[in-house]
């Protein structure tokens, strides 16, 4: 049996294996070794998780350097559960995409695919802020290759949006990292927690790094380059943004702020977070029913979605952590399944309007289902991951006295109920004349309905994702 | 061993049957119906058993793990007994109904799938053994339904699928307001006979709170004014689904949850003490009289029907809401018994529409004498929704006015007398002008030897005679009487 | 089998029986056997009345049916029960000979005596509605077994009526019986005399039972329907289903137990108003079972008036409550005879030996009614005079009882005159059956008045000179009075102007029909058209809607501008700096 | 003033000038630029920051940092670049193609 920390050191070695040898490979190979890749790497994940439930918190200095000249990777339950969710969510995107793509896309999205899974997956392991600024560039510039990967005007202009917007996102969380390691000499988050103090610096710092992680995530008002870039990219393209790349940037802030920020700043900011989060809310959620596009009201909803995350900043206690983590997982499932299905939709009936969808509903039944069930996670209706996240959340409002946030969790699931069923509705009236549907191979109206199923498995068993994520929570 | 898997097989022999028939082609007649008729009667003799076993003060409880704090708990006590007979023997027939009704018709498989995780909900709202899972079960329900009511895939029935999904939703967000406040205070809300908040009654506010929030909440489903406004529009549905959603699945599930919410979660001194109960019992009082007022002004047959459920269901609510055993009973009984009047009278309304293309109340003259089965067990359930003994509504009524006796509000028997009478305005005159008035042109002869196809007038039949029974002998041990006055006596246990 | 069993097989016969003719006649195939065999069904009714039953208890039953109680008043309720059904119908066999909706009228007839025979059998209060109501329900079907316009009228005065009746009946049960759910109806005066809403119960039962008495002012269903059912149907209607009504009293009321003599003095008032204004309307009327059912109005007046004395006077009670049935067998009996006689004279014809058979029967009929001496009328009314002796009642009484008897002679004398002229004078073959059914009635009722069930021993004084003569004068009094009348008539052409039958209801009617009519004005309405529900301009709620998403989309465009950005991302920073530094 | 505080501060103030520039202008190219120029300001800082202490060895992490920084900022930049000359061409040909040219959003030339 291999040891932990070997488990992580392969946990990011195997995509990137599987990446630079599928470009070596000739066509015909690609799909071989991305799947071989894939599948260690869901094994190393794995295994990485079952180590992490059983003997706790795993830990590798890389080279030997310990810290604070070297790097730190480190996998809590969060990371364990980070890591699964992308081993899982992510291959199942590809399935789609390899039949939804043409042929040399194909050969392109593999190998990309595989490469940003390395960087997340370093991302998620990495305890040193400066190595989660280079794990989140590798991101951004693995998504923007991956969104222009058709080569066409649409995917160029969101890809270049996106890079455009990323950027100056980084950048600022580079300069607040470059201040707290003025003050304080370390980049390992755990030595930071213990170091860091109130202070202007420390604001200044908090504050860059903040605003920098908020617009590459992105949060009310930064959000507009969400819709266009969504709508722009491919849309597997879109279901991997939407599902684990934009949760990178927001893992990080999650983690600095949780573990690094939250003592030693003010509670007023942590509100201000939540305020903008709940504005998101309401912003994403009415607009996503203004929408005519199909694929636009998805990715509102994203924004709506994003806005309830960051209710965790104004609790921040245990339970409002594991609810948010929650949130992000089973919103990575759902969103990934209703994106993978929109899809499909696309691709049977040709048409990107909301009222493509009419009469599908008996032609695409499984697509139907994931969207479906999707659509419930995304409100909050049990049984789903989404309703466990928002009990969670919903409770630490309670618990913690600040019930207006309750309302918004509430209210927002009310607005989600309205654009979810705006869009399933229609799917049940008859197919208008005229319309043929192109049938699509089974593979990909299996995997929105694998993903939604996860989703749906997230509200069956919870005690299995909260159990993991307790390991090496520290408040 | 066969206590812990008992509860949890009652469910899944609805959940499973429901998922394989999704999977069905829509060919695959036979096999559906067989698997349909084949889940039906697998739980209604697990849920005999379960019932025997009850009676004899055994413990069923199924225990699964689900938050770190909170498990899934599905327990068999002498209540959810009680809503477990009824939608097992209503399922039973409504399975057979609409096996009949829906005969040619298209997407069969979606429906049947739907139809049983409809029940399948309802059976883990019956069984649910804490708020939590009561609360997962509800909104499955609703989900479960959805489908069911926009069925016929008009404009009309989106239509009345938004409105459902605008009203359960909305009610829903209230339930489960309420729900976190109860779980933020205690931490674990188990149903437990008298009460589970005991230990922090002295958190007045935010009981009470969390008590409008429920009931609120439930109230949605219950149909109390003003939160009926779905259940007439949710008429467009084919008529066992409505049949199902009157009787047994939606509208009982909230009568079911604000009663598990006043005994099992506060206990009854605990809202007594409150003071809230007065109000709930007024709020089911008027809507008891504008159900009744509103259904006499329908033109429609179903839509008569429905507001007659808005008046009937709050009956229940008025049982538990009153401050007494008899009441209680009274209230308890009427769950099953209005549950088994009503889904006859849809059934009546759905053959008279399928054999006859007759939906409006105007149009039944003489129908007696072409369909005099139906239209028997149309008047056996329309006497017995009046209180005319010896059918079930009359022991319903009977103990629902001497309960409101007991507890000191002689105005709710003129409630509830005047609702009679009110019911007796609607009913009458359909039961007069079917038996006893000429048709206005004769109506074409059946073509089958029997008034209409026996996979429809059998359950119709079945569930009127059931009607009778149940009130005919409601002296006996087991009928839905005795058990509900097992049931009470253990909750006023001193 | 042991005598005990017997007995009690005798109680579940006499209900049971007509209950399993009811189902068989409603089967198609079985319907010729069950219709043969209905007239019978009154048969064991009748037995048990003659012998004695057994009490039975049935706990699963409703909510744990007793019946049969081995009391009085429940044998003579179920002997004259037994007769009157008996023979109406055996009459209604050759009655409905070529009626097309036979098995319709024989369905109802037989549920109704099921529910007739529970009343009288029933002996706690759950049970005793359940058959009450099932009584009143099914007769509804008696009453508008024609089907004509008049009928459906008649039925709805009356189920209108009767729902108003059973309301009160329930409220005044849910006050008696409280929590213990059900009680025997032994218990029930006591209970009531006991409970501290003794005056409140008390009220409503006597309303509630009125409606079926046809008390003063609960009368109007009467006249109504009487006239519009078939002579079987009206016969038991007036000759024992009214009197479920006063059974109901005897059985409720705290007779014996409670002294309330306001309650009991209204009631003496409005069972004397009764007797004279049911006369007085019943004389305006044209058609003669009209002018049967005012008699009935107005002899039930006595009844009432005799409960009323028993209210106020509770040592007297038993001695009024015997002549309450003295009564009660007199006037079934008797009022039958008339009603099936309007039936049978027709048929027969007023010529011949039956038209003369007939017409001695119903004048002696009518005698009875009227309280000629030597007959059961003239019984009756002695007892009654003798019972309110004993209960220290107004000098006046006997008086304005006299006086009434003048008013019954008189409406009977009306009676005779509306049927007979009317009739053809040869009458249409195949009247036997229903002459022989009649005539055997005839029988009954004179061997009644020789071997009465109750009331034995008044039988003496019936032949005293006294009550001879106190009989006699207000039977001669009305048919000089009738003389007069007729004879003026010879002289000068006269009518009566008629009252419409049902009198006060017509003015009720007037004020709640528009309400109704308004209540349910919707019902009526055609639904709109498919169309009409998508089209038309947007709603409100609608407009509004898209302007503020509207709104939204602006507001949204206007953040996606680049600089907007730039700005939003410091404005965030400083705030965030801003809620730091402060 | 200390140099390296200087030396921090005129970082900070490339960023900001750099921060200005990335959203001040529509051309993606200017953009690209603005984003370079933002990008080594940060690394100023960085290197600034090496310095601690008046005497004594410089700190080597940043200058890890700024390495590896500079190689991030290349690649990006080489990227964004690589992707505006392609949608120029792109937007070229469609001009082309059709007269006249389809209306087209974003920020591009």
């Amino acid at each position: 049996m291999m040891g932990g920390t070997a488990l992580m050191a392969w946990s990011v070695a195997l995509p990137l294996i599987g990446a630079v040898l599928s470009l070596l490979v000739g066509r015909a190979g690609v799909r071989l070794v991305a799947g071989v890749a894939s599948v260690a790497t869901l094994i190393a994940s794995s295994l990485v998780a079952w180590e992490v439930s059983t003997q706790g918190v795993l830990r590798q200095q890389l080279g030997g350097w310990g810290a604070p000249l070297g790097i730190e990777w480190r996998a809590d339950g969060l990371a364990a559960l980070m890591l699964l969710t992308i081993a899982v969510v992510g291959p199942l995107i590809s399935v789609h995409a390899l039949d939804h793509l043409g042929d040399r896309e194909d050969r392109e999205f593999l190998p990309l695919w595989l490469f940003i899974w390395c960087a997340l997956n370093a991302l998620v392991l990495s305890a040193d802020a400066f190595n989660l600024y280079v794990t989140l560039e590798l991101t951004t510039l693995g998504a923007v290759s991956l969104i222009v990967v058709r080569r066409d005007l649409p995917g160029l202009d969101a890809g270049l949006r996106y890079l455009l917007f990323a950027l100056p996102g980084s950048l600022c969380y580079l300069l607040g990292i470059a201040f707290l390691y003025g003050a304080y000499a370390t980049l390992d988050v755990g030595m930071l927690a213990q170091r860091v103090q109130s202070g202007p610096v420390t604001w200044v710092a908090a504050g860059l790094v903040t605003v920098g992680l908020c617009l590459k995530t992105p949060l009310f008002p930064l959000h507009v380059w969400l819709p266009p870039t969504y709508t722009g990219a491919p849309t597997p393209v879109t279901a991997l943004l939407s599902a684990l790349i934009s949760k990178g940037s927001f893992y990080v802030l999650l983690r600095l702020w949780l573990e690094v920020f939250a003592p030693v700043l003010d509670a007023e900011v942590g509100q201000l977070l939540g305020l903008l989060g709940a504005v998101a809310v309401l912003w994403g959620s009415v607009l996503a029913l203004s929408q005519t596009q199909l694929k636009r009201v998805v990715a509102y909803s994203s924004v709506a979605q994003i806005g309830y995350m960051f209710l965790v900043f104004p609790m921040a206690t245990s339970g409002a952590r594991a609810g948010v983590i929650y949130l992000v997982v089973s919103h990575a499932a759902a969103k990934a399944s209703m994106f993978v299905a929109v899809g499909n939709i696309h691709q049977a009936v040709g048409i990107t309007e909301l009222g493509g969808v009419q009469g599908l509903a008996y032609r695409m039944p499984f697509t139907f289902l994931a969207m479906a069930l999707g659509g419930i996670s995304l409100i909050g209706i049990p049984p789903s991951g989404g309703f466990i996240a928002k009990w969670l959340l919903l409770n630490e409002s309670i618990g913690t006295q600040q019930w207006w946030w309750a309302l918004v969790l509430l209210g927002g699931s009310l607005l989600a109920a309205a654009y979810v069923f705006r869009i399933l509705r229609g799917s049940f009236l008859p197919l208008p004349p005229g319309v043929t549907v192109r049938s699509i191979p089974l593979g990909n109206e299996l995997a929105p309905l694998a993903l939604a199923l996860i989703a749906l498995l997230l509200g069956l068993v919870p005690w299995f994702p909260l159990d993991l994520l307790a390991v090496g929570a520290s408040r | 061993m066969m206590n812990t898997w008992l509860p949890l097989s009652v469910l899944l022999s609805s959940l499973l049957p429901g998922l394989i028939i999704f999977l069905l082609a829509e060919e695959q007649r036979r096999t559906r119906t067989v698997l349909n008729l084949l889940a039906a009667v697998t739980k209604l003799l697990l849920t005999a058993v379960m019932a025997w076993g009850v009676f004899q003060g055994r413990q069923y409880e199924t225990r699964l793990p689900f938050f770190p704090k909170a498990d899934l708990v599905l327990r068999a006590d002498s209540f959810s007994l009680l809503f477990i007979t009824l939608s097992a023997v209503l399922w039973f027939v409504t399975t057979i109904y609409a096996v009949g009704y829906l005969e040619g018709t298209d997407h069969r498989s979606r429906f049947f799938g739907f139809f049983s995780l409809c029940v399948a909900s309802t059976m883990g709202i019956a069984l649910a053994g804490n708020l939590l899972t009561f609360f997962l079960f509800y909104e499955m329900l609703t989900l479960s339904t959805y489908p069911l009511v926009i069925h016929r895939g008009t404009p009309e029935a989106l239509r009345a699928g938004n409105v459902y999904l605008r009203y359960t939703l909305s009610g829903a967000t209230l339930l489960l307001a309420g729900v976190v406040l109860l779980y933020s205070l205690t931490g674990s809300v188990e149903f437990t006979e008298r009460g589970a908040l005991g230990a922090v009654a002295s958190h007045r506010t935010e009981l009470v709170v969390a008590f409008v929030l429920l009931i609120a909440g439930l109230g949605v489903k219950t149909a109390l004014v003003p939160l009926h406004g779905w259940l007439p529009v949710a008429m467009v549905a084919p008529a066992p689904v409505s049949a199902l959603l009157h009787a047994v699945a939606v509208v009982k599930a909230g009568a079911f949850g604000i009663t598990r919410i006043i005994y099992d979660v506060y206990g009854v001194y605990l809202v007594h003490d409150l003071g809230v109960m007065q109000p709930l019992a007024i709020v089911a009082a008027i809507t008891i009289l504008y159900g009744s007022v509103r259904a006499l002004q329908q033109g429609d047959l179903k839509k008569r029907l429905a507001y007659s459920t808005v008046s009937q269901v709050a009956y229940i609510v008025l049982g538990v809401s009153l401050f007494g055993t008899v009441s209680t009973i009274g209230g308890l009984v009427h769950l099953v018994h209005q549950g088994v009047m009503k889904i006859t009278l849809f059934f009546c309304a759905g053959n008279f529409a399928e054999e006859l293309h007759v939906h409006r109340v105007s149009e039944l003259r003489g129908v007696g004498r072409r369909m005099p089965l139906t239209t028997g067990a149309f008047t056996i359930a329309a006497l017995g929704m009046i209180g005319i003994p010896p059918i079930a509504g009359f022991i319903s009524k009977w103990y629902l006015g001497i309960g409101a006796l007991e507890a000191h509000q002689p105005w709710m028997v003129v409630v509830l007398l005047t609702s009679s009478l009110l019911n007796a305005g609607y009913f009458l005159p359909i039961v007069y002008s079917a038996w006893f008035q000429a048709p206005r042109e004769e109506w074409k002869p059946s073509t089958r030897g029997w008034e209409i196809g026996l996979l429809l007038l059998l359950p119709t039949v079945a569930t009127a005679v059931l009607s009778l029974a149940a009130g005919l002998f409601a002296g006996a041990e087991l009928s839905p009487l005795g058990w509900t006055r097992l049931i009470t006596e253990r909750e006023f246990r001193p | 089998m042991s005598g005990h069993d017997l007995a009690s097989l005798a109680v579940i016969a006499a209900l049971c029986v007509p209950l399993v003719l009811t189902v068989v006649v409603m089967i198609p195939v079985l319907r010729g056997i069950g219709m043969a065999l209905a007239p019978w069904a009154a048969l064991p009714a009748l037995g048990l009345g003659l012998g004695t039953g057994a009490s039975v208890h049935w706990k699963p039953v409703l909510l744990g049916m007793r019946l049969y109680a081995p009391d009085e008043v429940t044998r003579t309720y179920l002997l004259f029960t037994g007769i009157l059904w008996l023979f109406s119908g055996l009459f209604a066999r050759g009655y409905l000979r070529e009626d097309s909706r036979r098995a319709s009228f024989w369905g109802f007839f037989l549920a109704t005596l099921a529910g007739n025979v529970g009343a009288v059998l029933a002996q706690d209060v759950a049970s005793f509605y359940l058959f009450f109501a099932m009584m009143t329900f099914c007769a509804y079907g008696l009453v508008v077994h024609e089907r004509t316009e008049a009928a459906a009228r008649a039925g709805r005065v009356y189920i209108i009526m009767a729902l108003l009746g059973e309301v009160l009946l329930l409220a005044a049960f849910f006050l008696t019986v409280g929590t213990r759910i059900n009680l025997s109806l032994a218990e029930v005066p006591r209970v009531v005399a006991e409970s501290s809403s003794r005056e409140v119960i008390c009220v409503l039962i006597l309303g509630g039972f009125g409606v079926k008495v046809g008390a003063l002012l609960l009368h109007m269903w009467l006249p109504l329907a009487h006239p519009v059912a078939p002579a079987p149907g009206s016969a038991v209607l007036s000759g024992t289903i009214i009197k479920v009504g006063v059974l109901g009293w005897l059985r409720f009321l705290p007779l014996g137990h409670a002294s309330l003599p306001t309650l009991g003095t209204v009631c003496v008032a409005a069972g004397l108003t009764a007797a004279f204004y049911g006369v007085a309307v019943g004389l305006t009327q044209r058609e003669a079972k009209t002018v049967l059912a005012y008699s009935s109005i107005s002899q039930m007046g006595f009844l009432t008036l005799a409960v009323g004395l028993a209210l106020g006077a509770p040592e007297a009670a038993p001695v009024l409550i015997g002549a309450v049935l003295v009564y009660a067998v007199h006037h079934s009996l008797a009022k039958g005879l008339l009603f099936l006689g309007t039936g049978l004279l027709p048929a027969t014809g007023r010529k011949g030996w039956r038209g003369v058979l007939v017409l001695v029967g119903l004048t002696w009929s009518a005698l009875e009614i009227a309280g000629a001496p030597l007959t059961s009328g003239a019984l009756a009314k002695l007892a009654l005079k003798s019972a309110e002796a004993a209960a220290h009642a107004s000098e006046a009484l006997p008086t304005l009882l006299s006086l009434a008897a003048v008013g019954s002679t008189l409406i009977m004398a009306r009676f005779l005159e509306r049927t007979v002229p009317k009739a053809p004078e040869q009458g249409s073959p195949g009247a036997g059956g229903m002459l022989l059914a009649w005539v055997l009635l005839l029988v009954v009722d004179t061997a009644l008045l020789l071997w009465p069930p109750v009331g034995r021993e008044e039988l003496p004084h019936l032949l005293e000179s006294k009550s001879l003569v106190s009989a006699a004068w207000p039977v001669v009094a009305g048919v000089l009075l009738t003389g007069l009348v007729w004879r003026s008539r010879r002289w000068r052409s006269w009518r009566v102007p008629e009252i419409p039958p049902g009198d006060v209801l017509w003015p009720m009617a007037r004020v709640l029909l528009p309400g109704w009519r308004l209540l349910t004005a919707d019902a009526d309405r055609e639904p709109p058209q498919q169309e009409d529900i998508g089209e038309g301009p947007p709603s409100r709620f609608a407009r509004f809607r898209r302007a503020s998403l509207d709104e939204f989309e602006n507001a949204e465009e206007g953040l996606s501008q680049l600089s907007h950005v730039g700005l939003a991302l410091l404005l965030f920073l400083g705030v965030f700096l801003l809620l730091l530094v402060r | 003033m200390n140099p390296w505080a200087v030396y921090a501060l005129s970082g900070v103030a490339m960023f900001s000038v750099g921060l200005v520039g990335l959203f001040s202008h529509q051309h993606v190219v200017k953009r690209i630029l603005a984003s370079n120029i933002a990008g080594s300001g940060v690394l100023i800082v960085l290197v600034a920051l090496a310095r601690r202490a008046p005497s004594g060895v410089p700190d080597p992490v940043p200058h890890a940092l700024v390495l590896t920084g500079i190689v991030v900022s290349v690649s990006s930049t080489a990227l964004g670049v690589a992707l505006a000359r392609r949608m120029a061409r792109l937007r070229a040909d469609a001009a082309r193609a059709s007269e006249p040219p389809p209306g087209s959003g974003g920020e591009g030339p």
